[in-house]
């Protein structure tokens, strides 16, 4: 049913019946936010500071990882094989061949994209879900190759990376508060260029992918190119915070490259939201403080014998499929919802319920 | 050496054919990969497990019963989690066959523990046929196998289920317009590939035990899937024998590093030459 | 409509701080009433069964000595948290275990290359961690102050199975084989094997490796049979000693076949069914004793299970495992003083010299030893008992 | 000038064949007609032209010297062909503005924004985009729409954002697939005149798949009649609707007699 009419001609009419609803892009409660961030080591403890700078490294896995699956909805099971690729590499430029670190921390990045390349291009040249499959079997080939050149990796028995990094004026800690701002500042590029680049030409061509390749071809879409495009600038982002990690905790061995670990990365966007840039950084949030809520929870009303590590594991399980299900646009979604509401009050033209999966909100 | 090497190598390819089917099955219909086959696999295993220990069945009734649980927990499966998500991408589905494995896996931990448990129904000395010794797990992994396989390609062939679900795989639409209850239909594939992962858990169980990590012997049948065209029921059956096989000799000849990564080196040659796979049949997305 | 938005921040940031908040206790983890004990455990993951028996083993000794009184008056009480086998967790439990749950010290841990990501946060923290799970040397080589280690390791092993087959079985110059994990462990055991093989003048081992992910094993088997392997040494966890035994009885291959402690339990028989008594046997090096056997070790631990864990129905080598481990660390605690420090435990574990828990070899630590034994002993599985029978004592590699 | 030359199209699906040996010619800036039954191979002309099936044999030549069947289909698109399709193929999950920017891709040169580097300077020309899109937007009327998702909006409106897409594109040779199916009377006059406005204001060519007899006899300028792959007649409408294979085929053997 069409409640419209067509104009004819209008082309000659100026821009004027352009409508009132231009999105807000000026978001001014980001300001409170970031500064927030930046004042809070001043409050935290040397574990939470632990705590927050893993969640940092966290964050920009699961936005990297929603680059790939929430922009350009190509399902990978391999970022753990590209943490790992980003801990090495890291480690092998600043401890073998002691190249300054921040040049390290691009090598790293950029060696897990230039990986992300041959595995992308044989595997993204199909539809379908090949890339999952691909990118599940390179985890295993990533453990094995770690364990074959033991010469640079130092096989099995881990690799140490030094927990201090100096750049240039100050040197930093990973333990330390001055580590945390470092990391943080990270993060919000991280999360500034992901914005940007769903904004951009080429996000515009990630989403079209993701909702309609035969569209997005016909449109002038070079998908294949896309396509790996996208893994390339996830996969640089993943090796980015592998190598972040890998400086937080100082060491990285084979055994820490496992789909468990990617499995980890989805949950995140799943809960959070898919396709959307907050979503990635709620999810990872979420699930990082998780397991900490859940033991305190369990402190105060179960009984020791119950298995806590199981019982977690059920939960994360149980909160997959209960967000795939009923809120399949993770809490990010659930809150747009809300707020909509809240926002058409008394004139709510329908029942909020269910909308469309990935959906992107301004 | 090279024909204990083939026996062995067969035997390890029809438990892939047999997880391969399961994936097969579920991608033909909803195109969907079921990332939690090898979990089913792993739970009904424990289910006959529990069927001859907690409850004293003899064997064969106790693999019945893991049978017709693994149906029956497939289509259960499908109706609480799936059957919500139908109209879906694919992606989200996906995701969610990912939180049914993690799901099944803890549930299984929460009741059996992490211990390894033993179901050896097989057990025995190998028989000696020529020169040639093989286990029992081995010629009954085989001669099920195949005759499953048999069953099932009657079943495709001349069944009227067997029927709409091919109808199915070919044109949705046009199997919804003439009354085909899809949803029953994609209920019953997931059943049928439970109950396929039932089969597989039970001859693998003699070989690698029961414990709830059982189910990664499921990812790596995705090799022979995508060997064998994924979405094609005979090319999952040579594509496993092929990558069972192929495993095998490579691990007898080849450098010891490569054995254990060898079915994602093969995938990765066959997405380089032939991403279609071997049994590919053309399909084209109507626009 | 920012409001909520705000609001919605707040509450997250509340709900962060709120998990932030540390406890009362002390820093050191000891307070008049309580010494507070943490460990790393895999208690999910590939290896879960063993975190989960390493664990229950602890809380068993735990209680008994409660029950008991404690230890100086001081209740103990053991705080685990799971790693799922990767290294990343195992550094954020101990963070969380030495920076909010405050823990006096470590004991127990998963696999060995967890506690070597550890080292250098022990070091600068100064935290001792009692009997790490694992049997590879990079434990306390190069030496390191605050890993005390329990067991032989798969180096000491792999010796003392040259030394027993010159010795004991008077082989000359047989084919080694060796088949192991692709792991530290794996890489351990041929470093000992190589090293003690050119000590006697024999050709050099016969390897083959696999990964954890692996199912089958045939054709390494396969290949260690055209090999003409005389005595095959497996230091692998038990299911996996199972699988190569049944390998090993299909191919009709007949060496001397030695596997390690994790194959010492009934359930492992059991699993291996007449494959563990096929060809020559199995022999298998026990790091701690049988607990069906009738010594007084053994009988302690049934007795405890009988009165503090009376739904363990089975237990199994690593419940028995942890219960050791808990009462090394527990004689430490004892003969540190009332008066406990960090420092003074370890001091006090450096006095232990022979130190008979009865389930494990006579311990010793001193200034420059963290290892406390070297000692394994061998079993034999018995065809007629279905258990395994003793078949010498402790052996110390040459 | 010919804008697109077809010769001898071949196509089969497993031995059904679609297309058999077609072979026509669209002049530049005319409106080209291709009717027929269901089922007589027009969409998959369609998609052969946007190369998104490879047809077994023939040749389609653009502009006179572009062979259309030794590029990709993203080349194609960007030498100035876009389409639209029978079913729709939105991006359903994203808005209408951003759908219509989809259409821009070809032409938006990243290196522009490369060489800003104030940040108001990039946010004007991002903002020069937008109007690009709000110019199509406005041209179909639709403009109060342009923040809604695609997948609220009723299946008129769909359609006319596909269109949109595709215009955005600012094609020389626009492909129209069945644009009034699914409309009733006044709205297919609409589109109608709709599509006469856009070959005046845009200047490009149209290639018309259509079922109603009315609205390709009203608006274009040739015809060509397809049936079972196989070319019955091309000609003018109004010569068209006499041709008795034409009624045959429309209307059935017995009409004939």
């Amino acid at each position: 049913m069409r409640t419209f009419s067509v104009k004819i001609g209008s082309r000659r009419i100026t821009l004027s019946d352009r409508m009132i609803q231009e999105n807000d892009y000026r978001k001014w409660w980001i300001i409170p936010v970031v500064a927030g961030v930046y004042l809070l080591p001043l409050f935290l403890n040397e574990y939470s500071i632990y705590l927050m700078n893993m969640l940092a490294a966290t964050i920009i896995g699961a936005v990297a990882l929603d680059i790939l699956c929430g922009f350009c909805g190509q399902l990978s099971l391999g970022h753990a094989a590209f943490i790992g690729i980003g801990a090495y590499s890291y480690g092998i430029c600043h401890m073998t061949l002691a190249i300054n670190p921040i040049f390290s921390l691009f090598i790293a990045g950029f060696t897990g994209a230039f990986v992300s390349l041959l595995i992308g291009i044989p595997s993204l040249r199909l539809k379908g879900l090949y890339l999952a499959i691909a990118t599940m079997g390179f985890t295993f080939i990533t453990d094995e190759a770690v364990r074959f050149l033991r010469a640079w990796t130092n096989g099995v028995e881990g690799f140490k990376i030094s927990r201090i990094i100096d750049i240039g004026f100050v040197q930093l800690n990973s333990g330390d508060a001055g580590f945390y701002y470092f990391i943080y500042t990270l993060v919000i590029v991280a999360v500034i260029f992901s914005r940007l680049l769903l904004e951009s030409k080429i996000g515009r061509a990630f989403t079209s992918i993701r909702d309609s390749d035969v569209a997005a071809e016909v449109s002038g879409i070079n998908i294949l190119l896309y396509k790996v495009l996208c893994f390339a600038i996830s996969s640089f982002f993943a090796s980015l915070s592998g190598a972040l990690m890998g400086i937080i905790i100082g060491m990285i061995s084979p055994e820490d490259i496992n789909i468990m670990q990617s499995i980890n990365y989805l949950i995140m966007l799943v809960i959070g939201g898919m396709g959307v840039v907050y979503g990635a950084v709620i999810g990872a949030v979420l699930i990082t403080f998780l397991p900490e809520w859940i033991s305190m929870l369990s402190n105060s009303f179960l009984p020791m014998t119950v298995d806590l590590s199981i019982l977690q594991y059920l939960i994360f399980g149980l909160l997959i499929l209960f967000f795939i299900v009923f809120e399949p646009n993770g809490v990010y979604g659930r809150w747009t919802v809300v707020k909509g509401y809240f926002k058409t009050f008394p004139f709510n033209e329908r029942k909020v319920g269910r909308i469309a999966w990935i959906y992107r909100w301004r | 050496m090279i024909i204990d090497g083939l026996i062995n190598g067969i035997a390890l390819g029809c438990i892939y054919a047999l997880v391969a089917l399961g994936f097969v099955l579920i991608y033909k219909a909803t195109h969907v990969i079921n990332f939690a086959q090898g979990e089913i696999m792993m739970f009904c295993s424990y289910i006959c497990y529990a069927g001859s220990t907690t409850f004293h069945f003899n064997f064969i009734l106790s693999f019945f019963f893991a049978v017709i649980a693994g149906f029956l927990l497939g289509a259960l499966l499908e109706r609480l989690f799936i059957r919500p998500l139908i109209g879906y991408p694919i992606l989200p589905v996906v995701i969610a066959t990912i939180g049914i494995a993690m799901v099944l896996q803890s549930v299984a931990a929460l009741i059996w523990t992490f211990e390894p448990q033993k179901l050896d129904p097989f057990s025995g000395s190998p028989y000696q046929l020529w020169k040639v010794s093989i286990s029992p797990v081995h010629l009954w992994t085989i001669i099920i196998t195949f005759i499953l396989i048999f069953l099932f390609s009657l079943f495709f062939r001349h069944s009227l289920v067997g029927i709409k679900l091919r109808a199915i795989a070919e044109d949705l639409i046009g199997s919804m317009a003439s009354g085909i209850p899809v949803r029953r239909m994609y209920n019953f594939t997931w059943g049928l590939a439970g109950a396929i992962g039932a089969v597989a858990g039970i001859l693998v169980a003699p070989v690698i035990f029961i414990h709830p990590h059982m189910g990664s012997i499921g990812l790596r049948a995705l090799p022979a899937a995508v060997l064998g065209s994924f979405g094609s029921i005979p090319g999952a059956v040579v594509g496993g024998i092929v990558l069972g096989v192929s495993e095998t000799i490579a691990g007898l000849y080849l450098p010891k590093e490569i054995k254990d990564v060898f079915p994602w080196l093969l995938l990765f040659l066959v997405l380089l030459i032939r991403p279609e796979g071997i049994f590919y049949t053309y399909e084209q997305k109507k626009v | 409509m920012k409001k909520i938005k705000v609001l919605a921040i707040v509450g997250l940031c509340v709900a962060c701080f709120l998990s932030f908040t540390s406890n009362t206790i002390a820093d050191t983890g000891v307070n008049k009433k309580v010494i507070l004990v943490g460990g790393s455990l895999d208690l999910t993951g590939p290896a879960a069964f063993m975190g989960q028996g390493v664990k229950r083993g602890i809380n068993l000794y735990f209680n008994k000595v409660n029950a008991e009184g404690g230890i100086h008056g001081r209740k103990l009480k053991y705080i685990a948290e799971d790693d799922g086998y990767v290294v990343a967790k195992t550094v954020s439990n101990y963070k969380k275990l030495t920076l909010k749950s405050r823990v006096f010290c470590l004991l127990g841990s998963t696999g060995s290359v967890g506690p070597k990501a550890l080292k250098p946060y022990l070091e600068e923290d100064k935290i001792p961690l009692v009997g790490p799970y694992g049997y590879t040397s990079a434990m306390f080589r190069p030496f390191h102050t605050y890993l005390f280690n329990i067991y032989a390791t798969c180096e000491d092993q792999a010796k003392i199975f040259v030394d027993y087959l010159k010795t004991e079985l008077k082989l000359e110059n047989p084919v080694i084989g060796l088949l192991a994990e692709d792991n530290e462990i794996g890489q351990d055991t041929i470093r000992g094997a190589e090293a003690q093989v050119k000590k006697v003048g024999w050709q050099a081992p016969v390897v083959e490796l696999y990964k954890r992910s692996a199912i089958d094993f045939s054709s390494q088997v396969l290949r260690l049979k055209a090999k003409n392997v005389d005595a095959l040494f497996f230091p692998v966890i038990s299911s996996h000693s199972a699988q190569i035994l049944k390998e090993c009885q299909k191919a009709n291959f007949q060496p001397l076949l030695f596997a390690t402690a994790t194959a010492t339990d009934l359930r492992f028989l059991k699993m291996a069914g007449d494959s563990a008594y096929f060809g020559k046997g199995l022999r298998s090096f026990a790091t701690q004793i049988n607990h069906r056997d009738n010594s007084s070790g053994a009988e302690e631990f049934r007795a405890a299970i009988a009165k503090y864990d009376p739904s363990n129905k089975d237990p199994n080598s690593f419940n028995l495992f942890g219960y050791g481990i808990a009462k090394i660390l527990c004689e430490g605690l004892q003969q540190a003083g009332a008066d406990l420090t960090r420092e003074k435990l370890i001091s006090a574990l450096e006095k232990m010299d022979g130190y008979e828990t009865g389930i494990f070899a006579p311990m010793t630590y001193g200034p420059n030893n963290r290892q406390g034994t070297d000692s394994v002993r061998i079993l034999r599985a018995d065809h007629n008992k279905k258990d395994f029978v003793i078949e010498t004592g402790w052996l110390h590699p040459e | 000038m010919k804008i697109l030359q077809v010769t001898d199209l071949f196509m089969s699906f497993r031995g059904l064949v679609a297309l058999n040996g077609i072979g026509f010619s669209v002049e530049k800036g005319e409106i080209f007609g291709l009717i027929g039954t269901n089922g007589s191979g027009k969409s998959t002309f369609f998609n052969c032209v946007n190369h998104l099936y490879q047809p077994q044999r023939g040749k389609i030549t653009y502009k006179g010297k572009h062979d259309l069947l030794s590029k990709r289909s993203h080349q194609i698109a960007k030498m100035g062909i876009a389409r639209t399709f029978q079913n729709l193929e939105l991006f359903h999950y994203t808005r209408v503005l951003e759908n219509i920017m989809v259409g821009l891709h070809p032409r938006l040169d990243m290196r522009r924004y490369l060489r800003k580097f104030t940040l108001k300077a990039l946010m004007s020309e991002w903002e020069a985009d937008k109007n690009e899109a709000f110019k199509i937007l406005n041209f179909l009327g639709i403009t109060r729409f342009h923040s809604r998702l695609v997948t609220d909006l009723p299946y008129g409106l769909q359609k006319l954002i596909e269109l949109g897409r595709a215009l955005a594109a600012q094609p020389d040779l626009l492909l129209l697939d069945e644009p009034s199916a699914g409309m009733n009377e006044s709205e297919s006059k609409e589109v109608a005149r709709l599509i006469k406005s856009i070959r005046d204001d845009f200047g490009c060519t149209i290639l018309l798949v259509e079922h109603d007899m009315n609205l390709v006899q009203s608006i274009c300028d040739r015809l060509c009649v397809l049936d079972s792959g196989e070319i019955v007649t091309i000609g003018r409408p109004d010569e068209i609707v006499k041709d008795p294979k034409v009624i045959r085929i429309f209307l059935g053997e017995e009409s004939d007699a």
